[in-house]
């Protein structure tokens, strides 16, 4: 059984299908992508697996359990995070404060000041800046500060929404490079990129969606060299 | 859901309309009846002041329930509204009175209302006998408003002559602002005072509803005044008077009628020693052998009740009860001597009424409406009640000297 | 395609529905002993909707949450109340300051008008003052949102009650005194009581509806929906909101002037925030956005908390036994616990964003008694047509 | 720029057009001009700055530095002033050195109209008022002769051309329906509609396509041609659906973070590296 | 004017704006999270000084201190779950007419329970001490009022600075969305605003009443609209804003009536809204936040 399994997922807003019925699994351990241009759908994917958003058909399952139409509150507890688009991160609290919130639901402190040492051993530049306010930050530091914030929780899945949005393309890499390093210590990824061939270089297997459906799956050096993904992006009528 | 509810109001105004529009159709034609509105304040700051009012007056007609008509016996039907001492909602209140076609009307304590009211009535000519409203506004220009008691130019001369007797040469003034009773009385205490010699050193005015008095009490203090004289509302007054000790002024403290109320004493305390006001009645008065079987018997009704005994303070009987009581009595005679319930018959009957039996003294009425007296009683606070010190007379040509 | 009766029938039950209130109003004023208090509450009821009518034109028409509406009353009342005070009242009225010279002597050129013509004039008078205000205080107040909006309307609302009541001031609004002494509704020969407040209202709400179904209300309307778009589509927001609020003054005052010619004497503390409330009350009740729940709204407010709810607030005893909770002021408890329940269940009031059709109202009940069956047959339809 | 290109009448231009929002450059010396007739797409990944451009130039944001200009008239023109001085990261801070600032309906009565990307209809209004009330900004009657009626010819001129506009759109059978009952692309297609009743010359669209299966994207395609040419209008869109862009447009601009990246015909565009970079990511 | 009279006057404004301050605090808090006026506060300041009039008749006043804020609390929540909560997802409007609404409750529910006469507040006998510096005279609680509101004040600012549950609320007073994906309950740190928020009003009323010695269902309506502006002055959301906007309106509404422009004093407080919204909508400490369109 796989860790997380989507199952025929619709959602509605207000009159628009944004997700018209879409079938999809991640394995423990893996990364998987999900690539598609804008409006695809891919966000609504993530905030109704984390709970913002309210399914209005199918079934989300998370180890073995049906987890679909539950609070946010109780799909973190679960193990399952969400880095959200934008990064979001608190302005008006401090890089440390951003960090500490993260790891909200933890009660063991020790545990907590571990996660803290492991956070600021993958973002150096975070432990330099830890009292400054959030709202500070440069986009790339705001960056790692979301992906540091996911992972305080100790996520089993750690969902990541376009981290590469709106980062330069030296810090675009070291996010890929990084999300790589965290896969390595045993956290299951489920990102969502527009930047596809970053994407799909680090990913296991990925999922192409078009206006709310899922067109194409496979492994991600399968995907990288499908001319179809191209043409998701920029169109058929190319030439 | 929508819809039920759409019936149901529609239901509730076709009954509203059709079952209450016509309540005068409805009488027990067996009975003769007539009515007597009371429009005094229950509710609003001067709830407490009313409420003795309306007791002298449910007195009244505990023991006068009928009156005869040309022979006939009618029930007298005390028809209460509460102003709830609100200009706006006295209006309202007079709107019920005159619905049920009242065929005079009792009230109302504080002036305010009272001069609210007055245009309403004189419209519908119906009279109305003031028990304790004291401003001139209340009768003046009104041919249907009557009043038992004496008027604010009378008490405030009277409080300044008291002052000076007590050796004050220095008086400050503290009134609300847009309250008729209170700025009158004020405004005559100080020209009184003024004319008499005497100095005012502070001039200050409070709003309505305002319960913090200590930054004009640290103006009063300033100035080190004799006398304060401050005309209010029962409610405000153990306020003002703890926080004036509380700043450490010393000076007496002197108010009008109102003040006359057990539970100013039971608020201040210990700081209410020593407050002076002047009243119309003094139930220790054994003068006169109405006020005296008055009192005895308004005892009796007053501990009858417990509610009663608790909203009054206890069994003491204040001066506004004494004249709602012949406020009611008046009433009564003016519609004896009218022979009619018609309400512009028992006006007329009243311009040429003298009631001589009064509790507070004989009643009649001067060309304004106004009852002619020309005495006040000056009381103290000590040990915790009102004691009565002396009364005070000034000529009826000083009292009417301002209007 | 809504379904609806033609035009001419509309017009003619319209036509019918005028003249039988027309006739209605004018044998209750000669019943005056014997429905003293129904006139007395319609004519409170009928100067409230004007109010609410107004205040719907900004809340439920424009989007904007103002709270002023007792402030601008209050100054309409006071214009009106000065102007029409009789000139040889106006000593006894203003005895403790006297009225200023300037004012009295204006007031004695206006008395060779004749009493009607002065009140509709000062009517007039008192709008358009409160019409200026509004275009001043509009400048700063109108640039604010929602909440901020409705606080800043509201301090406009208390301060103007403050520089009316302020001693500096006696000498034209009598300061804290009030004015009394005004004269009622009368046309000169007993009448009027009823016609005239029903007839001004009747201007009034018409010239809003007017106003509403103009191309300016349309703007309003889409200011409301979606202020960005609809400056996108060229419609100048500070111009149309300010547009909005001053006429929305201007009536607001109005329904002050018949208020303080219903009261005969008013002080500024009449004018408190509490009459804004039972405006808004009365707008929350009628369904924000519905002139006809607005005007519906003021009756059955008035008439319910003046009237029929009356007894709630006197103790009451069947057989010797105390009916419990009967007692001064439960009448009021009730009344916001309703209020509450409409705001929390019901949100959109009795009328909802409609208004009021000839083909709606004569054919409700046959409707009503039809809808019961489709829906007893299919219980999933009832729920999603509320949707 | 090549000398066809010269001959005709610049509707829209942007000059250094720069919006900074605190520390983020989110439009960045944008430099663009859009010519009588054309259809100009304005093209790019996610949070590329493209709706913020169209933003400052329909008057919702002052731009931070930079002028544009319609039909050669500067509508909007500022340099970093105050707090901005100091965070400001661009260039040239000194070259604009007046403000202009016109609101977003001053610039619609200039006849720029625009629709935006999360469609923004007046939701509990009718289709048609929709439309109507898109008439207002013409209207020359005052208030008081509108109150009173007394426009009775103009306000029936401008139900006409509603139902006309309707007409056009084919939604003038849905006329008195509630706009938010419709379906979306008929939502899209109404805002369109619209935007159009207020006569403009410059018609900015913002992800038209936006939601719409391939189908309905064909459909619009045609209908904005359509449109352009009954309505003589210049176009200039934002838009993701490259089979759209690529279908209709005449020239197409592609920015990335903020700034431009390239300018072309869709075939130059297709073919661009730096685009297919922008969209792809750099493939190493 | 005399110094010592100004004196006075000062610990009169001083001891007033304390007690404005605690209750700007609540207005603050729960706009700063909800983003909603919460015209009902008021009269949750209102509505404890009743229960203390009850409590004192039966109990000692130290233990009816924290029988009156536990039920104050109590009333806040109770006024959160019932006209609040259901409205969370509601237009902005509808939300705004509910508290007025529930104020309007909460007043005519006083005015039947209590009659709208004025009640006299019981006297707490230690807090009424008279005492006399040289000329200037004062009972202790106008002494007490500033110092212990700065006590309190320092005291909340470091349980939302240093605690869990404060960064919790500072963190959904930015963003709900990102706050429910860190596991924080919205609803629970909504609720504990308003148990701060109902604490300090019943705090304030004790030391407001004990000071002016008589209740009404009125008593609320005043001081809770200034306490407004005094939270929109020191920068909504601020705390520390709300304390010197506090103070701020105390001490002028005090001189104002000591100038004898006591008619004024309400009307002041109005202008000064007006003219900080418009001046500088964000108040004194607050921090410019840019709207995205």
């Amino acid at each position: 059984m796989s860790l997380l399994e989507i199952r025929d997922l619709k959602v509605n807003y207000g009159g628009i299908e944004a997700l018209k019925g879409i079938d999809f699994a991640v394995e423990e351990g893996e990364i998987v992508t999900l690539i598609g241009a804008n409006g695809a759908g891919k966000s609504t994917t993530l905030k109704s697996i984390s709970g913002l958003v309210k399914a209005s058909g199918g079934e989300i399952w998370y180890d073995g359990e049906k987890i679909s139409g539950i609070d946010p509150q109780k799909v973190v507890a679960k193990g399952i995070s969400l880095v959200p688009e934008g990064r979001r991160v608190f302005p008006n609290l401090t890089v440390r404060e951003n960090l500490r919130i993260g790891a909200y639901l933890s009660k063991d402190s020790s545990a907590v000041e571990a996660d803290f040492e492991k956070v600021y051993a993958l973002f150096p530049r975070l432990k330099e800046r830890h009292w400054q306010s959030a709202g500070t930050l440069s986009g790339g530091e705001q960056q790692m500060l979301a992906v540091g914030r996911g992972l305080m929780a100790r996520p089993k899945i750690l969902m990541m929404d376009e981290p590469s949005l709106g980062l330069a393309p030296l810090l675009v890499k070291d996010i890929f490079r990084t999300i790589k390093e965290i896969n390595e210590t045993g956290v299951t990824i489920l990102l969502i990129e527009q930047n596809a061939n970053a994407a799909l270089k680090i990913a296991h297997r990925g999922y192409v969606m078009v206006t709310g459906n899922i067109t194409l799956s496979g492994s991600g050096s399968d995907l990288l060299n499908d001319a179809s993904v191209r043409e998701a992006y920029l169109g058929t009528s190319a030439g | 859901m929508k819809k039920f509810i759409s019936v149901f109001l529609a239901l509730i105004m076709v009954f509203g309309v059709v079952a209450i529009g016509s309540p005068a159709t409805v009488e027990a034609a067996d009975e003769k009846v007539i009515k007597i509105g009371v429009f005094e304040p229950v509710t609003g700051e001067n709830g407490g002041g009313g409420f003795q009012e309306l007791l002298g007056i449910r007195y009244g007609h505990e023991l006068f329930p009928t009156v005869e008509i040309d022979g006939e016996e009618y029930q007298i039907e005390l028809i209460e509204v509460d102003n709830k001492s609100d200009r706006t909602e006295a209006a309202s209140a007079v709107q019920t009175l005159l619905a049920q076609n009242v065929s005079v009307v009792i009230g109302s304590y504080g002036s305010g209302v009272s001069i609210a009211a007055g245009e309403l009535f004189n419209d519908a000519q119906v009279p109305a006998i003031a028990p304790s409203a004291t401003n001139p506004q209340v009768t003046f220009d009104n041919d249907f408003y009557f009043r038992v008691c004496f008027l604010d130019p009378f008490q405030g001369s009277v409080m300044a002559q008291f002052a000076k007797e007590e050796g004050a040469t220095k008086a400050a003034v503290i009134t609300q602002l847009g309250d008729d009773y209170s700025a009158g009385l004020g405004n005559f205490f100080l020209r009184a005072f003024e004319e008499g010699g005497g100095e005012i050193v502070a001039n200050e005015q409070f709003q309505t509803n305002q319960t913090d008095f200590k930054a004009i009490l640290t103006n009063i203090k300033a100035v080190e005044p004799d006398v304060i004289f401050a005309p209010s509302s029962i409610t405000t007054a153990p306020l003002l008077i703890k926080q004036a000790r509380e700043l450490g002024i010393e000076a007496t403290i002197m108010a009008g009628d109102t003040w006359e109320n057990q539970s100013i004493i039971d608020n201040a305390g210990a700081e209410a020693e020593g407050v002076c006001v002047s009243t119309f009645f003094d139930e220790n008065d054994t003068d006169n052998p109405a006020a005296k079987d008055f009192v005895e018997g308004f005892k009796e009704f007053l501990n009858a009740e417990e509610e009663y005994l608790t909203k009054n303070g206890g069994d003491g009987v204040a001066a506004v009860s004494a004249l709602g009581y012949d406020a009611y009595c008046v009433a009564v005679e003016a519609i004896k001597a009218a022979n009619s319930t018609d309400s512009v018959a028992i006006r007329d009957a009243l311009v040429d009424l003298v009631y001589e039996d009064g509790v507070t003294g004989s009643i009649s009425f001067d060309e304004n409406g106004d009852a002619n007296k020309d005495m006040a009683y000056i009381k103290i606070v000590e040990d915790g009640t009102f004691k009565f010190l002396k009364t005070v007379t000034v000529g009826g040509d000083e009292a009417e000297a301002d209007d | 395609m809504k379904k609806d009766f033609s035009k001419a029938t509309r017009l003619i039950l319209s036509l019918m529905a005028m003249v039988g209130i027309f006739f209605l109003l004018f044998w209750l004023e000669g019943q005056k002993s014997q429905y003293g208090m129904l006139i007395s509450v319609m004519q409170k009821g009928v100067i409230l909707s004007i109010a609410a009518v107004s205040m719907n034109l900004l809340t439920g028409f424009t989007g904007l949450f103002s709270l002023g509406q007792a402030g601008f009353m209050a100054i309409g009342a006071y214009v009106t109340g000065i102007l029409t005070i009789p000139v040889d009242r106006v000593d006894s009225v203003y005895y403790v300051n006297g009225m200023s010279e300037g004012l009295k002597s204006f007031k004695e050129t206006l008395a060779v008008l004749p009493s009607p013509v002065l009140v509709a004039l000062a009517l007039i008078a008192g709008g358009l003052v409160a019409a200026i205000f509004a275009g001043l205080v509009g400048i700063p107040v109108l640039r604010l949102k929602s909440d901020y909006l409705a606080i800043a309307t509201l301090g406009f609302a208390e301060i103007i009650r403050a520089v009316i009541a302020s001693p500096q001031l006696d000498k034209i609004t009598n300061g804290s005194y009030g004015i009394k002494a005004i004269p009622g509704f009368d046309l000169g020969n007993g009448r009027g009581m009823l016609l005239i407040p029903f007839g001004v209202a009747f201007l009034c709400i018409g010239l809003i509806v007017l106003l509403i179904k103009s191309s300016y209300g349309r703007a309003f309307k889409a200011i409301r929906e979606d202020d960005i778009a609809a400056e996108a589509m060229g419609i100048g927001l500070f111009k149309h909101k300010q547009l909005s609020f001053i006429i929305s003054s201007f009536f607001t005052a109005i329904s002050g002037g018949l208020l303080a010619m219903f009261m005969r004497s008013i002080e500024s503390r009449a004018f408190q925030i509490i009459l804004t409330y039972d405006i808004l009350l009365i707008v929350v009740i009628g369904g924000i956005g519905s002139i006809t729940g607005s005007v519906v709204g003021a009756f059955l407010v008035t008439f319910a908390k003046e009237w029929w709810l009356r007894f709630f607030d006197t103790p009451l005893t069947i057989n010797g036994v105390q009916i419990p909770l009967l007692r001064q002021g439960f009448r009021m408890v009730v009344f916001s616990v309703l209020l509450m329940a409409i705001v929390l269940f019901y949100r959109k009031g009795l009328l909802g964003n409609t208004e009021f059709s000839w083909y709606g109202f004569l054919t409700w009940p046959s409707r009503f008694f039809k809808r019961k069956k489709p829906v007893s047959a299919t219980p999933g339809e009832g729920g999603a047509g509320d949707e | 720029m090549n000398k066809q290109e010269a001959n005709r009448k610049i509707v829209l231009q942007t000059e250094d057009l720069t919006m900074q929002f605190g520390g983020v450059v989110a439009v960045d010396h944008l430099t663009a001009s859009v010519y009588e007739g054309e259809i100009v797409a304005l093209i790019g990944p996610n949070g590329a700055g493209k709706t913020t451009a169209f933003n400052v130039i329909t008057g919702v944001y002052t731009p931070t530095n930079g002028r544009v200009r319609l039909f050669g008239d500067v509508i909007a023109e500022n340099k970093p002033r105050g707090k901005m001085k100091e965070l400001y990261k661009g260039e040239d801070a000194d070259a604009y050195s007046n403000r202009i600032v016109l609101k977003p309906h001053q610039i619609t009565k200039l006849r720029v109209a625009r629709t935006f990307q999360n469609i923004r209809l007046f939701k509990a209004l009718s289709v048609f008022e929709n439309v109507l009330i898109a008439h207002h900004t013409n209207l020359k009657a005052g208030v008081l002769r509108a109150a009173f009626h007394l426009n009775g010819h103009e306000e029936k001129m401008m139900a006409e051309r509603s139902m006309e506009l309707l007409r056009i759109v084919g939604l003038d059978h849905l006329a008195d329906e509630i706009s938010n009952n419709l379906p979306y692309g008929m939502q899209r297609r109404l805002e369109i509609a619209r935007a159009l009743a207020t006569e403009p010359k410059l018609l900015l669209l913002d992800e038209p396509a936006a939601g719409m299966n391939p189908q309905e994207t064909l459909d619009l395609m045609d209908f904005i041609g359509e449109i352009k040419d009954q309505f003589k209008l210049t176009i200039f869109m934002i838009e993701h659906h490259m089979n759209l862009v690529m279908g209709i447009s005449d020239r197409i601009y592609v920015i990335d973070f903020g700034k431009q990246i390239a300018v072309g015909t869709p075939a130059e565009i297709q073919n661009n590296e730096a685009v297919i970079n922008a969209y792809l990511g750099v493939a190493e | 004017m005399t110094f010592t009279t100004f004196i006075q006057h000062c610990l009169t404004g001083i001891s007033l704006g304390g007690a404005y301050a605690l209750i700007a605090i609540g207005y603050t808090m729960v706009y700063g999270i909800l983003l909603l006026i919460n015209f009902a506060h008021a009269d949750i300041f209102m509505m404890a000084g009743y229960f203390m009039i009850f409590a004192m008749s039966s109990l000692p006043w130290f233990i009816s201190i924290p029988v009156v804020i536990i039920v104050t609390i109590a009333l806040g929540l109770a006024v959160e779950g019932a006209a609040y909560r259901p409205l969370r997802m509601a237009p902005r409007m509808s939300i705004m007419i509910s508290a007025i609404g529930m104020s309007y409750l909460l007043q005519n529910l006083a005015i039947y329970l209590f009659s709208a006469l004025p009640r006299a507040y019981p006297t707490i006998e230690p807090l009424k001490q008279n005492f006399k510096i040289g000329e200037v005279s004062a009972s202790l609680v106008t002494f007490l009022t500033p110092v212990l509101t700065i006590v309190l004040v320092v005291l909340l600012m470091q349980l939302i600075k240093r605690t869990k549950i404060g960064m919790a609320m500072r963190a959904v007073s930015r963003d709900y969305d990102t706050s429910k994906l860190m596991g924080i309950k919205i609803n629970r740190v909504i609720r504990f605003t308003f148990i701060i928020g109902s604490a300090l009003a019943a705090i304030g009323s004790i030391l407001y009443f004990t000071d002016r010695m008589s209740v009404t269902p009125f008593s609320g309506l005043m001081p809770g609209l200034k306490c407004f502006v005094a939270a929109v002055l020191g920068g909504i959301g601020s705390i520390p804003g709300a304390v010197i906007g506090g103070f701020f309106i105390g001490i002028s509404e005090t001189f104002l009536i000591a100038f004898g422009y006591s008619t004024f004093s309400d009307a002041f407080t109005f202008l000064l809204l007006i003219v900080i919204l418009v001046i500088r909508p964000t108040g004194l400490l607050g921090e410019t936040i840019t709207e995205k369109v």
